[in-house]
């Protein structure tokens, strides 16, 4: 059978180049980055290298980057942090509702310690408004949190603007630009950020590996204590092979990213097009165009449910994702299309394709051939069509 | 994830549609929660002579629903009744622990469209 | 110039075999184990797999094993976390002097805020009494920490005894296991421990992947919040090629660990032997026999300091490491050599020889023959030493 | 971690020893810093004419002892003086941050050794 992975937002495979590499580095050049002798020395050199490939791809310090265990843990890291540093000042948060887990769970968890969360609603796109963020602002609020590019639905966020309001208020702006990089420029100064999280795994680079931007002078409290590596801010004995794959990783991304993008937009608007021409009652999730990762689509398919439409797709070789709740394991749909208004059984019927380096035109003309089928499959099951189409006629 | 009984009733869902002039109906579950089985069935001399369904849901979802349907029909209505949700997981070779508690309502269904039944024939 | 390591307690190669199956899981097999799809359930099943060798390398459920990013990050979440969900019962926490910072920067930590600690002593050979542990027990005592085999001198505590006293009172018992495991037996429940920490790069496994055993019904707060993984005890796309890797090591180690623990021992003996003999003013560090690690060689060696011998050693091409404060940065030597009441000057004249798999009687003979030479040439340098000296003579 | 020129007078180390007799003797450090550097010297017409060291210590404490004395000699008391830390450590291409404050103490040396010869000169 063949296999067409359309996940990339989930994960990606690793680049054989930034495998190779890292090979050499679990094997030959095994030593302790801490230790002085030739095995840690030269291992020191290749982490050093790879900070300053990571720094380079979106404009920062080498002494700004904190490498961490992933996305997740550098989200943690940046606002439990940044919360604890700054209790005596104010104990005033801001987020939106469309934040992957790793943010929104985290906030919660603070607002249920001490802190005073606000969460901003989304236009019916996915997207912030600046004013709502302007508005929010308190003289206690410390911290705001806002994403570069949603995970599910692609929607870039006009982070610039709104890192120009905190930084003329002088509040703390975090950014998780997990999802953008590599799709998108990501510059730490033209976004006018203070702390932003990036992860390896999602470009090519290998899992278990992230890092954390925080600009020269922000302090913000480690959440992990021990050996002092990472400037005392990430103790652990580092991951260099994985770091050393992210660097590389980066290096590649930042190299191929202008083309790869064109390309990626180029199957994304055919994917799209072909989906809501070939099938109907079909909802693109998410603007079109300029405000949308170029690898993204997600679309709500109505009267089916998200993981039946996974499953059938799976069976001929399609691995896509769903914010159904289903695929989650919880009670309700995805959180990001609640927040855009969406009802919960169309929630529920969502499909997200997220594309990547390998697909091909040939891919998407599959997909389009064999979705369509799935989902007249499903509908002829499904209860809630038959009404519909009751109704309809 | 899934086992292949459960494969293959998602596959090739038993008794898929709706029976026109039903004796008994039952519809569990909400949209809300992502899962929707409606049952519809002819009943004879106390026993289950056909039975249909139709399923919003997931693959567990349908694949619990198909598989009640066999396990059902040609019972008669106190044996349907005896039977239960933790019944139809096992006959499918077992379910993922997060399916448990949503995606398994089919035996719930086969109940209330018994009970809808019943409760007509009463009022007759 | 030929290489010999003998620095295996503060990281070792990844072995080939471990290796090779990491790469699959990084190029070919690369899925999210939390996707539904094929590419996500190939992985979920390895990732239960190596749950399984983990668990059963150390006698316990796989339902009791939550990956972290290490050691230091296993060790930070017992602590953290077990002070965290039992702070109403009781703020009071008993560790030993000669932790790992992982374990003993987290109780400072913890001790700084709201928490009073509790640190014990060890003895000359680097041991903790079990009495002293006793006595220090408290009504409110809600968590001891107690390492198993100490990272420089290779001590090993009586882990069982103190779980004995631990279990009887009810406090909770976390055991910081990452230089024992792959040396000696670690088994939960002859250990009688509740929370115990293995890290993966210790026992030929990848950088960057831990876990803390978590005896079932023990409950502790997670420090990072998110998808959900791990059972929510650990947040955070799974490090699943590493996670893998550290499963195959476990099962490696398991089959490997009783014959090569015997080869070590004897290699320890020779080289301790070998240096007490050739070399005029030194010490051992920590016990002779059983209760020493069988990989583990620490000398004083006087009027000497240590990073000047470790320089000198690796011009050599021999890897070893030191007690000395100028290997760390920081301006006092080692804290476990001062607890178990060495001079500054003694300790900073520190060395570590730690042995691994590929070590060979040859390698010992080498550091025999090389090691006089350099001290000689140091001591020539040395103040310390004339004086010394002339004070014998 | 270190330059070259540090590891070469690490491991060839110019002027070790003690001179019988000296004009001056200064010691710096202490052990519980993991650093003593003793300089004994001999001064003839305000002029280092010879200079020896002892040193305890890391690569840098060694590496800056063997180079401050290459420095200094032939050199007047008043050039020697003006010589700083910082300045050995520039001659040896740079010491890595940890080691700038606590093993970089050579100047500091030669120092106390000249204050030791001067201080012998006024009691004459
Ligand atoms: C927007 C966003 N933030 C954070 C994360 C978490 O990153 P990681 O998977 O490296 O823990 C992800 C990916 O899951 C993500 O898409
Ligand atoms: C005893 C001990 N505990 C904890 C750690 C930390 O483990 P890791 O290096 O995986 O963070 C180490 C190793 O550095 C150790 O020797």
């Amino acid at each position: 059978m063949k296999y067409i992975y359309l996940d990339h937002s989930a994960t990606t495979p690793v680049d054989p180049e930034v495998a190779e590499l890292m090979m050499k580095y679990y094997v030959e050049y095994y030593g302790n980055p801490s230790s002085v002798h030739y095995f840690g020395r030269q291992v020191k050199k290749a982490l050093e290298e790879a900070r300053s490939q990571v720094a380079d791809f979106i404009g920062a310090n080498v002494s700004e980057i904190t490498f961490t265990s992933g996305g997740t843990e550098a989200d943690n890291l940046a606002i439990q942090g940044a919360a604890r540093a700054q209790a005596k000042k104010g104990k005033h948060l801001i987020t939106t509702a469309i934040e992957h887990h790793a943010v929104l769970d985290t906030f919660k968890y603070l607002a249920k310690n001490g802190y005073e969360l606000t969460v901003l609603p989304v236009d019916e796109d996915g997207l912030v408004s600046v004013e709502d963020v302007a508005k929010a602002i308190r003289p206690d609020t410390i911290l705001i949190s806002v994403m570069h590019a949603n995970n599910e639905v692609g929607s870039i966020q006009p982070i610039a603007e709104i890192g120009k309001i905190t930084r003329e208020k002088g509040i703390l702006f975090h950014v998780d630009a997990v999802q953008s990089l590599g799709k998108i420029p990501v510059n730490v100064q033209d976004l006018n950020v203070d702390l932003l999280t990036i992860s390896s795994h999602k470009i090519y680079g290998p899992k278990g590996v992230g890092a954390l931007y925080i600009r020269k002078g922000v302090k913000i409290s480690p959440l992990v204590f021990g050996g002092s590596q990472e400037r005392k801010m990430r103790s652990g004995t580092e991951n260099a092979p994985g770091i050393i794959g992210f660097g590389k990783a980066c290096e590649l991304a930042s190299q191929r990213m202008a083309e790869e993008s064109k390309k990626l937009t180029k199957l994304r608007d055919m994917l799209i097009d072909g989906i809501l021409t070939k099938i109907e009652h079909v909802k693109l999730n998410g603007p079109r165009g300029d405000k949308r990762l170029p690898n993204n689509v997600n679309v709500s398919i109505k009267y089916v449910e998200g993981e039946s439409l996974l499953l059938s797709l799976d069976m001929l070789g399609i691995a896509a994702s769903s914010g159904s709740a289903c695929t989650s394991g919880s009670l309700d749909p995805s959180h990001v299309l609640l927040a855009m208004g969406l009802s919960h059984e169309v929630a529920h019927g969502s499909l997200r394709f997220s594309l990547g380096r390998q697909n091909t035109e040939e891919d998407i003309n599959y997909v389009l051939q064999e979705l369509p089928k799935i989902v007249d499959r499903l509908r002829a099951m499904s209860p809630l069509y038959a009404k519909a189409n009751c109704q309809n006629s | 994830m899934y086992s292949e009984k459960v494969i293959d009733h998602f596959t090739n869902p038993r008794n898929v549609g709706e029976i026109e002039n039903p004796d008994g109906v039952g519809q569990v579950g909400n949209p809300k929660c992502g899962d929707i089985m409606r049952i519809t069935l002819n009943i004879e001399n106390n026993i289950i002579k056909d039975i249909k369904f139709k399923t919003f849901g997931c693959g567990a979802a349908v694949a619990t629903s198909s598989v009640v349907t066999e396990m059902v029909k040609g019972k008669t209505l106190e044996e349907a009744l005896a039977i239960t949700n933790a019944q139809v997981a096992e006959e499918l070779g077992g379910l993922p622990e997060t399916k448990m508690h949503c995606s398994n309502l089919a035996a719930d269904a086969v109940h209330a469209a018994i009970k809808d039944y019943l409760k007509k024939q009463t009022k007759v």
